[in-house]
């Protein structure tokens, strides 16, 4: 069950790392020093600390074994520990895998989260606009968070490709997916800044559609008509053209390789977003969905997942505030009652906390504990399809892990420490 | 102490004045150009040497100078003072951002700079008195692609083009994303530039913009591309190891976050002139590039180049590489390195003349040379063996 | 109602007969005292408003008479102190720079918002002061966040004067000498004062003033708690926003009776709070992120922690919507800054009871104290924790189930959601809501200095 | 006007600018002192240095200096300022004061001293920054509402944006003054910038009042600019009624006082009380509340009482030192005696500069509720006497008053000659003894008379083309160039100091004047303008600016000539405190 690396080799670098590392701290600064060379060779177990590893009940006297930037192995304090393996007493903490926020709004600055010279620009890639040192980044792994999902702005109907990213790292590793989701607006954002006729020079590149709900609905119901007539086409004919990058993409979609985000505030919304994708046959992902209560049987019926944006907001700031919604706090009790997959994340909502404190005001809201925590963990990292790395904690998976001073859901829990790929990426 | 300039030096008569008399005379003549420190180069320092200008070129430097030519020639003599090859400024509109970016479209790849180049600017005669020599002339930074650059240089007069086609400008910059046209964004800027690389590489018709693409894919053309922040850097880097060019990166003000991948990548980089109020991480900026073995030259506000430099010096850059920075690196990032930047034989003869070293500031600024002749201060006019003119030496007490 | 009287206790005046409703029991799982140990199985008799008894279930008769609250599952504390509060008036700065004479008793509002979420968040105790955006604001008092009227709610009037040395038009240099003129200006008066009342003292022994005759002049109507502030009378109530603000205030404490309520962003006046000596208010926000000019890194700093790492003891206060608002919130969010339970408790009820001169009435539960307490469902400290029902006096004043507001947040919702068919659309904006962006708004400019 | 050329001014200023006790006061004229005064008497130091400390040690244990070692400082060369450089030299400290400056092996070491060896460095004494925004936050800078009484000191905050790195490149003196866009924009503070914060220079608190005396580079017509301009004369306007007023006040003050006794006794008399002499005291209290309010109280706005203890105005003792260097100085000068054989005798006496009117404690109160009309008497003998109206305060005249007084000098921000001719004429017009021009880019054509009025002038913006960018010419400023005014004033004889005028250009101070010279300025008077006179322009030359015995120990170490670009800076020393050391 253990993978033991070279056992020399492990032994010269334990004796070395035991040498120099007595506390966590000391240990944590020797793996940043050595994080090229004798990082990858040490192995550290974290004992006595309770684990809730995501999907599963809780440890309470757990063990985590984290090597080579992978879990080694996660179990209670029978499990054997690997001889020369460095010991790290977490007695009193609580560990759980990196937070993962779905939809996170930082990181990139704002005028380049769209391309506002078309409406419909599927092709275009939010990582290219990212900054890895962005405050937002420090800010998310201060609170725990090592994965985020960051998708375009909500200026365009189809705004463009979204990625997701850990919150440290070397800018190149730190991508975990690049093309993870297509981001669709509903609602009246998509809008704004679009001109009527006497609004503007009639030259101007925003004299066009949309300017109102329906213009909206209109744009993304041409983008996948064209895709879906393209997808027909290249069925028919194996040797036509290949369809331009943005068509290519959203018969991606249409085929259910590339997931769908629909961004959906009120119930009118919601109600679009799902049946646009009955009409083309299309899963898709519900963000934001402040007015999901009205909607959540039809959600269950579909099966739909959704990423619940700042569950603790009792309204929504920013532009976004326009759109009608009227967020409850009992709507993630009512999502869950109905079994809809509830993603928690903190979205577009300028009012949102940090993406544990949304976890903790879910919970607060009714949703029980362990499934608040597996709303920022275990079931985005299914959403966004890199449950094969991080999420939970368990032996294979990238060792992204936060060491809480106490339950996380507690108010006053804070990271200690936050660990990606077994690197210490912020120490308290 | 006798030669405290009778005039203020950035007056434009004065300039003229200087100017005009030696270069009527001096045209046809050798003229050897004597001083205590020749800085041919940052590496290659003469001590109490000359060098002899033939029509506008150093034709020899020091030992080399045949004794007969030496003689015939027209002598110069700096006494004390220091030469040093003239500034080279990598890219610049000369203040001129309108003239040299067409607004309606941002690619506009196949444009030339020097079509829109006026000899006559004034700019372009302010010059000398801050020792630039010679210009890279570029498109502006508002188009993703700009156009074609070239060098020109300030004269006596009028400026002249030195080369019409040396490179050519790309902007990721946040100037070349303009909310009324496409792209507004940088992830839409990227794309445009993409998108028209692998049509330039793998399209069969192509046009004359496309056809440069395929210049610096080729190696033949130097990409200059305007990028400051992480995200921009990161962009031109992408594509750059995407479609196999170095580029020579213009603004760079994060430049620090990019490093090692800098110099894997093989870029260069041309920094904004410091400002002396920047913030600290600015201000070390060279001396970091120069750690990770980045080229880098300074463009901007030319009348801060020196101030530039010697703040760079300040803050840790060493004084050679803070001199290549004026000179020999944006000559070699332009591709002209045989042509300007350095005192070698066959180079032009565009020198400044400093009592000092010029990255000091308390050194005095007594002349510049273009094309060889004497187009700001003074041209001593027989030789003389010493001058006691040392700044320390200076008395005050009247 | 005599302007002049300090902190007079009302207390409701219940009919003499002891009927049962004078006698309540409250029998708990656990009693969080404060002052004393915690009680687990106990149960807290209150006897005309006033608590008689807080001890073991078993160690307890519960006389027959009584009214039993059976919260044997739950827990039960103190309501929580607030000692400096904005809330219940709408607006609560006056327009004009200089007005002493102003109390809050007018501007009170009994049906406001701000008291329904008082209640629902367990506050039994409010200081009401006027904004932070006056200069010279007048008199605040403390309520109870229930009643009809404000005599219903008043605990203790004239318990302040209020000031504040946020700067109006981003001067502070000008706001420090306006206040500086201001107090120098009542003092000029008073003075101006004493010598007319001992020039007639002369005069009649003189001769030139009969001897019958009385001092007549007073002491202007709208002066006078002016003055009384000044003679130390009456405590001053002074909002420092900022470290820059800081020094001035500290200058001002050494000559005058102030407490200081402190904004944020005072970490670059580390220094300068160590020489605090008496307690502070804090702002509800209580944790900021600055960002260094040089590096563009941002730090975090939390207020308490600083207050309680230069040895200041403070009291907290509670936000007017979002999430400082919540008393488990501002108790976790001092905990996560490494202070101590016991400290972040105290601060919301007995350091704020101190401050307020009401340590005997409220902040704590022991004998003789006001029968001001809170049901909770759980600990104090969780986020999943929630008020069941609050006791005042000895009354119940609020009641988890019959809360409206929670009843639109919460079972409208999973109601509304239920029949697809049933086509009755949401409130959209209710009450509450308004109320709540409200607040938010005047919150939000009040730190947008 | 001839009449400043009369006696006040020039005494006031002379008073100024040595401005210390009378010990250092000829200090200017005779630079070479130092280093040949040091190094005879050294022989006795160390016997005589212990012996006659003893007796002295009760009295002066809080000022902290007492049986601290000699701190020795050896560097390749020193640069006094008020003398020539000195080879190997050796500058001896103790507790925050310079004991002695010579020449190695000249000048003995005592054994215990601490000695720090700095064979190829360089030591000069801390440089001083005649203008700088360090300390001031933006708020203050912004600050569009400030008056001749607004009181920066007040305003002033470490909020670390670059204000550490004052010290750091060795300024140990500052003045602080913000330049908002205010007509009279407050009075300026002297600040002692530490690693990590900053004091007040306890004296100094007020040490000049700002005046903007310029539109800025808007293109506009100089005759309009002239009308402008002239109507900023009017800045006087009222002053000598303000004073009047204030006078007249004390003096009706004075008469009700005598007027109610009166009053008094002719009731008395009447009503056959005999007559208490002793009520004339007992009259005291019903004048004294508005004048000294209560225990504790502060006075008049503006002023306040809490911080410097009473209410009124500290006697100024000797511009320089303000009280507690003046104690200090005595620590200072009893060390020095002990040092050298021969110990100056001239005792330090307060400066005489007495400005010849006092503002009365009591002015600058605001206006009371004064009119209260006493009850008529009908009676005939002395009427009841009327209570005197206060005069209305105003801090700005207040600090005008002291302007004209000499007590500070006006700073006046003036760019253009004709600006700055008409500072210079509100200057002969209102007698103005101290005057100081900022900013005065266009100070070339007038420097003839700013040297003949004895005005001073602190120049900014000195890295070149600070104020226009060289390509641009049409901007009404670009002919000015700071760097070369240096020269133009040096020649012309006007006293100049070089000043960063912000705090982020405050390590750049060197780099400035290193740009003055090489526009043509001497490297002495380079140097000079960064330390010596702006302490003389600032009237703490008492007290630093150079390398001399009894003057605070600030000390600059660096590793090469001050003025090349990469010489780094070594050691800081500020009043004997390691403000900086490089590691």
């Amino acid at each position: 069950m253990i993978r033991t690396p070279n056992s020399a080799a492990l032994a010269a670098a334990v004796t070395l790392a035991l040498a120099v590392a007595v506390t966590a701290q000391q240990n944590a600064a020797a793996q940043q020093d050595g994080r090229a060379a004798a990082g990858k060779q040490t192995v550290t177990a974290y004992t006595h600390a309770r684990i809730l590893p995501g999907g599963k009940p809780a440890i309470a006297d757990g063990v985590l074994v984290v090597g080579n930037g992978k879990v080694l192995a996660v179990g209670d304090a029978t499990l054997r520990i690997p001889d020369g393996a460095v010991v790290v007493d977490c007695s009193g903490k609580t560990i759980t895998p990196g937070l993962i926020d779905a939809a996170f709004a930082g990181g990139a600055s704002a005028n380049d989260l769209n391309e506002q010279s078309e409406e419909v620009t599927p092709a275009l890639r939010v990582l290219d606009s990212l900054d890895p040192e962005a405050p937002a980044f420090a800010r998310a792994r201060r609170d725990g968070v090592t994965t985020v999902h960051v998708m375009p702005g909500t200026r365009n109907v189809i705004g463009g490709l979204g990625c997701v990213v850990k919150t440290a790292g070397d800018p190149t590793s730190m991508i975990v997916k690049q093309d993870a989701s297509l981001r669709i607006t509903l609602g009246a954002e998509p809008s704004m800044g679009n001109r009527s006729i006497g609004g503007g020079p009639p030259e101007s590149m925003y004299y066009r559609r949309p300017t109102t709900r329906m213009g909206v609905v209109w744009e993304v119901r041409r983008a996948f008509y064209d895709a879906k007539e393209a997808l027909q086409m290249t069925q028919g004919a194996p040797n036509a053209s290949p369809p331009s990058e943005g068509v290519e993409i959203l018969t991606r979609v249409l085929q259910g390789k590339l997931t769908a985000v629909t961004t959906a505030r009120s119930e009118q919304d919601l109600r679009t977003a799902l049946r646009i994708a009955d009409e083309f046959g299309y899963e898709t992902v519900i963000d934001e969905a402040q007015d999901a209560y009205l909607v959540a049987d039809e959600l269950a019926q579909k099966k739909a997942t959704v990423l619940l944006g700042a569950p603790s907001a009792e309204q929504v700031g920013g532009t976004a505030g326009s759109d009608g919604a009227s967020p409850r706090s009992g709507t993630v009790r009512a999502l869950a009652e109905r079994s809809v997959r509830v993603v928690v994340t903190t979205g577009t909502n300028a009012l949102a906390l940090p993406l544990v404190r949304e976890a903790m005001f879910a919970n607060r809201n009714g949703l029980g504990p362990q499934q608040a925590l597996d709303a920022v963990t275990v079931e985005p990292a299914r959403l966004l399809g890199i449950d094969d790395r991080t999420g939970r904690l368990a032996a294979g998976l990238d060792a992204d892990f936060v060491i809480w001073s106490t339950d996380p859901l507690d108010p006053a829990a804070v990271a200690e420490s936050v660990h990606i790929d077994g690197n210490p990426a912020f120490t308290r | 102490m006798m030669r405290i300039p009778r005039r203020s030096p950035l007056l434009p008569g004065a300039l003229l004045v200087c100017v005009l008399l030696p270069g009527a005379q001096a045209a046809a003549q050798d003229v050897l150009v004597q001083a205590h420190r020749l800085v041919l180069a940052p590496d290659s320092v003469l001590t109490d040497s000359a060098i002899l200008v033939r029509d506008g070129k150093v034709a020899y430097v020091g030992a080399d100078i045949p004794a007969e030519a030496r003689s015939a020639a027209r002598r110069v003599d700096y006494g004390d003072a220091t030469i040093t090859p003239g500034f080279v400024v990598a890219t610049s509109t000369l203040g001129r951002d309108a003239d040299f970016g067409e607004t309606a479209v941002a690619f506009t790849p196949d444009l030339r700079a020097i079509e829109a180049f006026d000899p006559w600017q004034d700019e372009l005669k302010l010059l000398p008195a801050l020792g630039v020599t010679a210009i890279g002339l570029a498109p502006s930074a508002r188009n993703v692609a700009g156009g074609i650059g070239g060098l020109v240089k300030p004269g006596a007069a009028q400026g002249r083009i030195a080369e019409p086609e040396a490179f050519v400008g790309f902007s990721l910059a946040a100037d070349a994303r303009n909310p009324e046209r496409m792209p507004t964004s940088l992830m839409g800027a990227k794309e445009m530039l993409r998108e028209a690389f692998d049509t330039a590489k793998t399209g069969v018709e192509i046009g004359p913009d496309l056809a440069v693409l395929r210049q610096v894919m080729a190696g033949t053309r130097r990409a200059v591309v305007h990028a400051d922040t992480y995200a921009e850097l990161n962009a031109a880097l992408e594509l750059s190891q995407q479609f196999g060019f170095q580029p020579v990166l213009v603004g760079a003000r994060e430049a620090a976050k990019v490093l090692p991948r800098l110099a894997t990548v093989g870029a260069a980089v041309v920094l904004d002139t410091l400002d002396p109020e920047g913030r600290l991480a600015t201000l070390r900026l060279p001396a970091q590039l120069a750690e990770a073995g980045v080229p880098f030259c300074f463009a901007g506000r030319s009348d801060r180049l020196r101030l530039s430099a010697a703040l760079a010096v300040r803050n840790g850059l060493d004084r050679r590489t803070a001199l290549a920075a004026l000179t020999r690196t944006p000559a070699q990032l332009l591709g002209l390195q045989d042509r300007v930047g350095a005192l070698r034989q066959g180079c032009a003869a565009d020198f400044v003349v400093h009592h000092g070293d010029l990255l000091d500031l308390g050194a005095r600024h007594v002349a510049t040379w273009i094309d060889g002749r004497c187009v700001f201060g003074d041209e001593p006019q027989q030789a003389r063996t010493a001058t006691p003119n040392t700044t320390s030496a200076a008395g005050d007490r009247r | 109602m005599n302007p002049k009287l300090l902190l007079a206790a009302i207390l409701p005046m219940v009919a003499v007969s002891a009927n049962c409703q004078d006698l309540v029991a409250v029998k708990a799982k656990k009693i969080l005292t404060i002052t004393g140990p915690t009680v687990e199985d106990g149960v807290v008799l209150i006897q005309n408003g006033r608590i008689t008894k807080v001890a073991k279930a078993a160690d307890v008769e519960i006389p027959w008479e009584a009214k039993v609250i059976d919260a044997s599952d739950k827990v039960v504390m103190p309501t929580w102190v607030l000692a400096h509060s904005e809330g219940g008036m709408r607006p609560s700065n006056e327009s004009m720079q200089n007005v002493p004479w102003l109390t809050v008793r007018d501007a009170i509002d009994p049906a406001s918002g701000y008291f329904e979420n008082a209640l629902r968040n367990g506050v039994g105790t409010v200081h009401v002061m006027a904004g932070n955006r006056t200069l010279l604001a007048g008199t605040g008092m403390v309520v109870r966040p229930a009643g009809r009227t404000v005599e219903d709610m008043t605990v203790a009037a004239n318990t302040g004067m209020k000031l504040s040395l946020l700067a109006r038009n981003g001067s502070r240099l000008q706001q420090i000498r306006e206040l500086r003129r201001a107090i120098a200006e009542i003092r000029e008066y008073l003075a101006d004062f004493e010598r007319k009342k001992a020039e007639f003292a002369k005069e009649q022994e003189a001769g030139a003033i009969p001897k019958d005759k009385k001092f007549e002049e007073e002491i202007d109507r709208k002066k006078q708690a002016a003055v009384d502030f000044v003679e130390k009378k009456l405590k001053g109530w002074l909002y420092v926003p900022s470290y820059a603000e800081l020094d001035e205030a500290l200058r001002m404490t050494q000559e005058l009776d102030l407490q200081l309520v402190l904004g944020p962003n005072i970490d670059e006046a580390k220094a300068l709070l160590s020489k605090l000596k008496s307690p502070v208010v804090l702002d509800d926000t209580l944790e900021y992120f600055e960002t260094d000019e040089e590096t563009q890194k941002e730090v975090l700093h939390c207020t308490a922690r600083l207050c309680a790492d230069a040895g200041v003891p403070f009291a907290l206060s509670l936000g007017q919507g979002g999430q400082t608002s919540y008393p488990w919130w501002q108790l976790g969010t001092c905990v996560r800054n490494g202070i101590d339970r016991k400290t972040a408790l105290e601060a919301l009820t007995v350091v704020p009871a101190r401050l307020l001169g009401l340590e005997e009435q409220v902040g704590s539960l022991a004998e003789g104290k006001l029968g001001n307490l809170q049901i909770l469902t759980g600990d104090p400290f969780a986020a999943t924790t929630w008020v069941e029902t609050v006791v005042l006096e000895g009354e119940v004043v609020y009641q988890r189930k019959d809360d409206p507001r929670l009843k639109y947040l919460f079972d409208e919702a999973a109601k509304a959601a239920a029949p697809a068919d049933a086509p009755a659309p949401a409130p959209k904006a209710p009450e509450g809501e308004q109320t709540g962006g409200d607040n938010k708004g005047s919150e939000g400019s009040g730190e947008g200095n | 006007m001839q009449r400043l050329r009369s006696l006040f001014v020039p005494a006031v200023l002379s008073a100024w600018v040595c401005c210390a006790p009378g010990l250092f006061a000829q200090e200017p004229e005779a630079p070479p002192s130092p280093a040949a005064g040091s190094a005879e008497p050294p022989p006795q130091e160390p016997q005589n240095a212990e012996t006659p400390e003893a007796p002295r040690n009760e009295g002066r244990r809080r000022s902290g200096g007492r049986r601290r070692a000699i701190v020795a400082i050896q560097a390749g060369t020193v640069h006094p300022v008020s003398g020539p450089a000195i080879d190997d030299g050796v500058v001896l400290l103790r507790g925050d004061r310079i004991v002695a400056v010579g020449k190695q092996g000249e000048l003995p070491v005592p054994d215990n001293a601490v000695v720090h060896s700095f064979p190829t460095g360089h030591v000069y004494p801390g440089l001083i920054d005649a203008e700088t925004d360090a300390f001031a936050d933006q708020n203050l800078k912004n600050d569009g509402t400030l008056d001749g009484g607004a009181e920066l000191a007040d305003g002033l905050t470490w909020n670390g944006e670059r204000d550490d790195q004052l010290v750091a490149g060795g300024v140990t003196t500052a003045y602080i003054a913000v330049r908002s866009g205010a007509r009279l924009r407050g009075q300026g503070a002297i600040v002692r910038p530490m690693k990590d914060g900053f004091e007040l220079w306890q004296g100094k608190e007020h040490a000049a009042v700002e005046l903007r005396m310029t539109e800025g580079p808007g293109a506009s017509h100089p005759l309009q600019r002239a009308q402008q301009l002239e109507q900023q004369g009017n800045l006087f306007d009222g002053l000598d009624d303000f004073r009047k007023a204030q006078e007249k006040y004390d003096e009706e003050l004075k008469k009700y006082e005598k007027d109610f006794e009166a009053w008094l006794d002719h009731h008395k008399k009447k009503s056959g009380q005999p007559e208490k002499p002793a009520e004339g005291g007992e009259a005291k209290p019903a004048e004294a509340p508005p004048q000294q309010p209560g225990p504790g109280g502060p006075g008049g706005e503006g002023r306040r009482g809490g911080r410097r203890g009473t209410g009124e105005r500290p006697p100024r003792p000797g511009g320089g030192g303000g009280e507690v260097s003046q104690e200090e100085f005595e620590e200072a000068l009893a060390t020095l005696m002990a040092v050298m054989a021969e110990a100056p005798t001239t005792a330090q006496d307060p400066k005489p500069a007495e400005p010849k009117q006092e503002p009365k404690p009591g002015e600058g109160q605001p206006n009371g509720p004064a009119g209260q009309k006493p009850e008529e008497k009908k009676d005939e003998g002395p009427k009841r006497p009327t209570w005197p109206k206060k005069p209305n305060p105003d801090p700005t005249k207040d600090a005008l008053l002291k302007v004209v007084d000499g007590d500070l000098p006006l700073r006046v921000e003036a760019h253009r000659p004709d600006e700055l001719r008409t500072a210079l004429a509100m200057q002969r017009e209102h007698e103005i003894p101290l005057l100081v021009l900022e900013q005065a880019y266009g100070a070339d054509s007038v420097a003839e008379e700013i040297a003949r009025q004895g005005a001073m002038v602190v120049l900014t913006d000195l890295l070149p083309y600070s104020i226009v960018p060289a390509t641009v010419t049409r901007h009404p400023y670009a002919g000015f160039d700071p760097t070369t005014l240096a020269t133009k004033l040096q020649a012309a004889g006007v006293p100049f100091a070089i000043a960063s005028g912000k705090s982020r250009l405050a390590p750049l101070l060197p780099m400035m004047a290193a740009a003055a010279i090489g526009r043509g300025l001497s490297e002495d008077a380079a140097l000079r303008a960064i330390t010596l006179t702006p302490a003389e322009i600032l009237g703490v030359a008492g007290d630093t600016g150079s390398l001399q015995q009894g003057k605070y120990a600030d000390v600059l170490v660096t590793d090469g000539p001050l003025f090349s670009t990469d010489s780094r800076v070594l050691l800081v020393l500020a009043r004997g405190r390691t403000e900086f050391e490089a590691k």
